[in-house]
């Protein structure tokens, strides 16, 4: 299996072939486990030792965490015929989601207002520090997902802005 | 000595107060939310009552459920550990009438150093000294003391805190409106609309002493404390000894502070904090009348236990240490390890912890309140765990900060790990060229990466997404192989070399 | 300095030496067997190489490959840790001819003290008092010098340790035939069949030094440790200081170990082991030249990082500190955590560890070499983690302990925790009157139960009988329900108190 | 539900009625909670907090521990007509079974020998220590399961043992 990976704009062709295991063609002593079924991994390549932590953030798209440092890594099979996965777009439908667990503070606006872009919507109270959530773009308020006091999860849709000449829907 | 006692928190700081119980073989009453049935403080107590819904204000702000719990279940003192009622004079005070010790100060001290303009005034007549501030001339309109303190300085909320009803001001043409807007917050926020403007310290460190006093007279204080290092007016780190002070410096600022102790009769552990200035000034700031997040660094170099100490004192003892009993040995540092995403502006991280590995070995010590399974929720504290280090120098002493977190895993939710990693591994932090403003103002989370670390991160990404089509990673990996394989060469070598 | 550092070792031991690498900056070469992959010294490490097969034999007891590893990754030195080849002569003199630094002995100093005839005769020579035998006495034969020396008596081999080739002999009628299998079984285990009595101390402990040599003639020693707390000639607790010795021995026995390490022109860590009898008279033992498992107790109290000075001066430093740096603080005890069952007669347990918590907070330190996940196997020793407490006072410490072993948890396989939460709970214990022989002839794991505790385990397992008919266990059960509560509660309280 | 459970030849009848649980008819408000998917259990029985570790040894035959003391607990429904649940008897079958996991040091008898009550059979070496398996009973060796140098899981048939006296198989 062939894979493309590409980590902060440089490719890596990366190629495993039952124990074989090369990248750019050449061949890398892999050795990896994953430690407690967490998502943490035990490397060992060409005998360097190191652990890291890899979340998959998205389809094919990963953050993988190494010595306090943060990678952000997307990996695409050589024989897919489209490009280097994306993260799928969120806010470009105009909803605003709940980045964090949260408790809604705040609701500033209601169904029918006309938004600026950067204007807070709704302050989302979380861990004793308050989270303004912001439009995405200038728009008018089209559906509020919340009430005040409201819990709401991450990800969670809590305001619909139809963005300014964008088409309805 | 106190029988049983009810802890009126929870977290790291319950489990810590809980510790000290067990030691001195004192009886626990934990209290929990809807939320916090299996909290640590709840599983490592001896008994624990639910005390209502998780927002605070339902449960661990509740100060009739408290009492009421208390007196229920026989206990004879309370300890409120920090945050929540920590600070609350109705709370002591209610604890002292229903009959039991209240595990800090006198409420009326609580009282007396709660409010800023007060507190400031009483220090000022015992000689302290106070960041010039219009409450010294109460007479004269803000205008006119603004002129005199001089521009940029700060307006504050006399019974403030917490950066409520805080405000800057640059110029004389923004006093108007911040004075209105500071009033405004601060009358919501305490109930209490004064303010007073206060000169703003350039270049502050904030620095701390630890004071132990018994009610008989008797104080002692366990050196200082360097917490300079903040964000949002929240200490990140915090040392001890100061890297900033001169030997005659905090010989000087230690007496200050037991100046500060002896004349508020002090009883039980607190914090004298000071702002010093570039120029090696130093003026008092407030009083915490209660434990710190960061106690254990002064109890790691001074080898005496705050928590238990404060018990006896409790308890009605008389302090066991005179002044010279104090030898700080080493160098001490605390890192807060919070459930944030410092690659998303801090955002507050959630969910459900699924493993921890805290550090350990020689001179670290963890002070946590979760575990494998925890759920990390929103109506609390972000601060789930304390990494403390001791060294013989501060070298030593960072070097060891940065193997701890290293080694510090935690899945499931995300923390400020890789923050704390990069800023103990800045030349600034190394070289203890910091003050008050560094962390938000000069400090910013590196994205630049080591080269030959993007070969591994590619690896690992790459490895998973193999695995998972080819779900190579349906059952653990190595197990089966590796019991196979030593059973064949248990054969073999019992066979012949 | 070292650049880097192979260890030649794994477990806790390999752990502890890869952190304080970590803090000096050196890199290190983890080694593993079969078993060993996931095992936390390799996670660790900066670099890790199979070495072969899950006996140790074939693995970390092989010197051909560790040498060959290190030599093929550019290693400078080779740290053994304990146990394995720690106090082999020649692998330190494999090392050495290798152009590897060996942090330990030189290895003719290793060879000197693993004779135990050679280094008794040794340490006589340089004034050292040691137990008397029959090698005191070359010329005449074995029945005359059991004769002298008086029954009981034991008989041990030259080149022993283990307990191989050693015999309790009671009477003139067993000398002969417990001398025929004392041979025999010292001729099987070490090639030579050279045997010598020793008279039996009696109510004896077992105290030994720590010492520091930098081969520069600078030799200090941390003060003393106590460990005669035994089972099967295996330490399981010790602590320092001995609350047996008087200031005045303490001061006189410290002395005659550095009189024994100067004579040693001894390098690098060491232990000098002595015994001493209810009167207050001391005798060598012997001379361990590595690093002990019981090292952390001297570094809580002293404050001293041993395996950094020990590498330091392996480095070629010299020592960093003067006897008179040396001044021990508090108290500290240790206790090794043993994968044994202790109501099966201390029987291996073996298996997956599916759970570890380790206890933390003020005062307590951990050295592990297990977590969550881990497995244990049947080829290495039990030791699975170390706890080492640190308190004011030897009270203070035996709570911690206590405190400590009780919020210890490890699922998966038995330990002897329970055995030594009994044991630390032991009058006999607490008060200090116990000899080498205590722990096996003296003190039993008691089966009595409290009886209000009898309900609390009938409760449990009822539950969980009654949890797994119902399959209420199917899930976590707290989770669902605590989350599907807290968002009504939320909404609740918005809506108005 | 209704159980008879016995600890340490003491028996306590603990019915589980819903939320309700009554002990010897009396009622106890009990909240049990497992901990991370582990034998590990933190109980709250009328506000008192015990964290105990519950492993079922066989069939409704539980070991707890409870801060450093073992507590042996049959638990048998009160509807079920049989006795206390008993340990299955291992041994009675002359089937001598690997008590732990370990590598045979030693095997010190072959098929046909007589051998006596706690004569040794077989010597396990596992952790560095050796452990002797002893004969349970007088008798004649049938079968010898595993070579010298073997290494055994926990349980494993080591030696048959015909006892003198029962019949054979």
């Amino acid at each position: 299996m062939k894979y493309i990976v590409e980590v902060e704009g440089r490719q890596y062709r990366i190629e495993f072939e039952g124990e074989r295991v090369l990248v750019d063609g050449a061949p890398v002593r892999l050795d990896v486990r994953q430690i407690a079924d967490l998502q943490l991994y035990s490397l060992l390549i060409d005998g360097e030792s190191f652990e890291v932590s890899v979340e998959e953030e998205a389809a094919a798209q990963y953050s993988v965490i190494l010595s306090g440092e943060l990678y952000s890594v997307a990996v695409r099979s050589e024989d897919s015929l489209t490009g280097v996965a994306r993260k799928p777009s969120r806010g470009g439908d105009g909803v605003v989601r709940a980045p964090m667990p949260g408790l809604v503070a705040t609701l500033a606006v209601e169904v029918g207002d006309e938004v600026a872009a950067g204007q807070t919507l709704v302050v989302l109270e979380s861990m004793k520090m308050e989270n303004p959530l912001q439009a995405p773009a200038p728009g008018q308020v089209t559906e509020v997902h919340v009430a005040a006091g409201d819990a709401v999860e991450k990800n969670q849709p809590v305001i619909t802005v139809r963005v300014s000449g964008a088409g309805a829907g | 000595m106190i029988k049983k006692l009810l802890i009126a928190n929870r977290g790291e700081i319950a489990v810590r107060v809980i510790r000290a119980c067990r030691e001195l073989g004192i009886a626990t009453v934990a209290v929990y939310s809807d939320v916090d049935r299996t909290a640590m403080h709840v599983r490592v107590a001896d008994e624990a009552y639910h005390i209502g819904e998780a927002p605070p204000r339902l449960s661990y702000l509740s100060i009739s459920r408290l009492v009421e719990v208390a007196v229920r279940t026989g206990a004879d003192a309370v300890h409120p550990g920090y945050g929540f009622l920590a600070e609350n004079p109705l709370f002591a005070q209610a604890c002292q009438e229903a009959g039991l010790i209240f595990v800090g100060p006198d409420y009326h001290t609580i009282r007396l150093l709660g409010d800023k303009v007060e507190a400031r005034r009483f220090m000022r007549d015992a000689g302290i000294p106070i960041v010039p501030g219009s409450d010294e001339h109460p007479g004269g309109s803000l205008e006119e003391a603004a002129e005199h303190l001089g521009y940029p300085l700060l307006i504050k909320a006399a019974a403030g805190g917490g950066g409520k009803g805080m405000r800057l001001v640059r110029r004389l043409e923004e006093l108007g409106p911040a004075l209105e807007v500071a009033q405004r917050e601060a009358a919501t926020a305490f109930g209490d609309d004064t303010v007073y403007l206060e000169r703003i310290v350039r270049d502050a460190r904030h620095i701390e002493f630890q004071i132990l006093g018994d009610g008989y007279g008797n104080v002692i204080h366990l050196g200082d404390r360097e917490c300079s290092i903040q964000r949002r007016h929240q200490k990140v780190i915090e040392e001890t000894p100061s890297r900033a002070l001169s030997e005659e410096q905090r010989r000087e600022m230690g007496e200050v502070a037991l100046r500060a102790a002896r004349a508020a009769h002090y009883r039980s552990a607190g914090t004298v904090e000071f702002l010093v200035d570039a120029a090696g000034a130093f003026y008092f700031l407030e009083v915490n009348p209660r434990l710190q997040v960061e106690h254990p660094v002064s109890e790691m170099v001074t080898g005496v236990d705050i928590v238990k100490e404060q018990l006896r004192i409790a308890a009605g003892r008389k302090l066991r240490y005179r002044q010279e009993d104090i030898q700080p040995r080493g160098w001490s540092i605390e890192c807060r390890i919070l459930a944030e995403d410092p690659y998303s502006n801090f955002a507050p991280s959630t969910g459900r912890i699924t493993g921890v590995y805290e550090p350990a070995g020689p001179g670290i010590r963890v002070e946590s309140g979760v575990y494998d399974g925890f759920e990390v929720t929103p109506y609390y504290d972000s601060l789930i765990a304390k990494v403390i280090v001791w060294g013989e120098t501060r070298g030593d002493a960072i070097l060891r900060m940065l193997r701890a977190l290293d080694e510090f895993r935690i899945s499931g939710i995300k923390t400020n790990i890789p923050f704390c990693q990069q800023l103990f591994g800045s030349a600034s932090f190394i070289g203890g060229q910091f003050d008050t403003t560094y962390l938000e103002q000069r400090f910013s989370l590196s994205t630049e990466h080591r080269r030959e670390q993007e070969l591994t991160a590619a690896l690992a990404a790459a490895y998973v997404e193999h695995a998972k089509r080819g779900r190579h990673l349906s059952r653990p990996l190595d197990r089966e192989v590796d019991r196979a394989a030593w059973r064949l060469v248990a054969r073999r070598e019992a066979m012949g070399d």
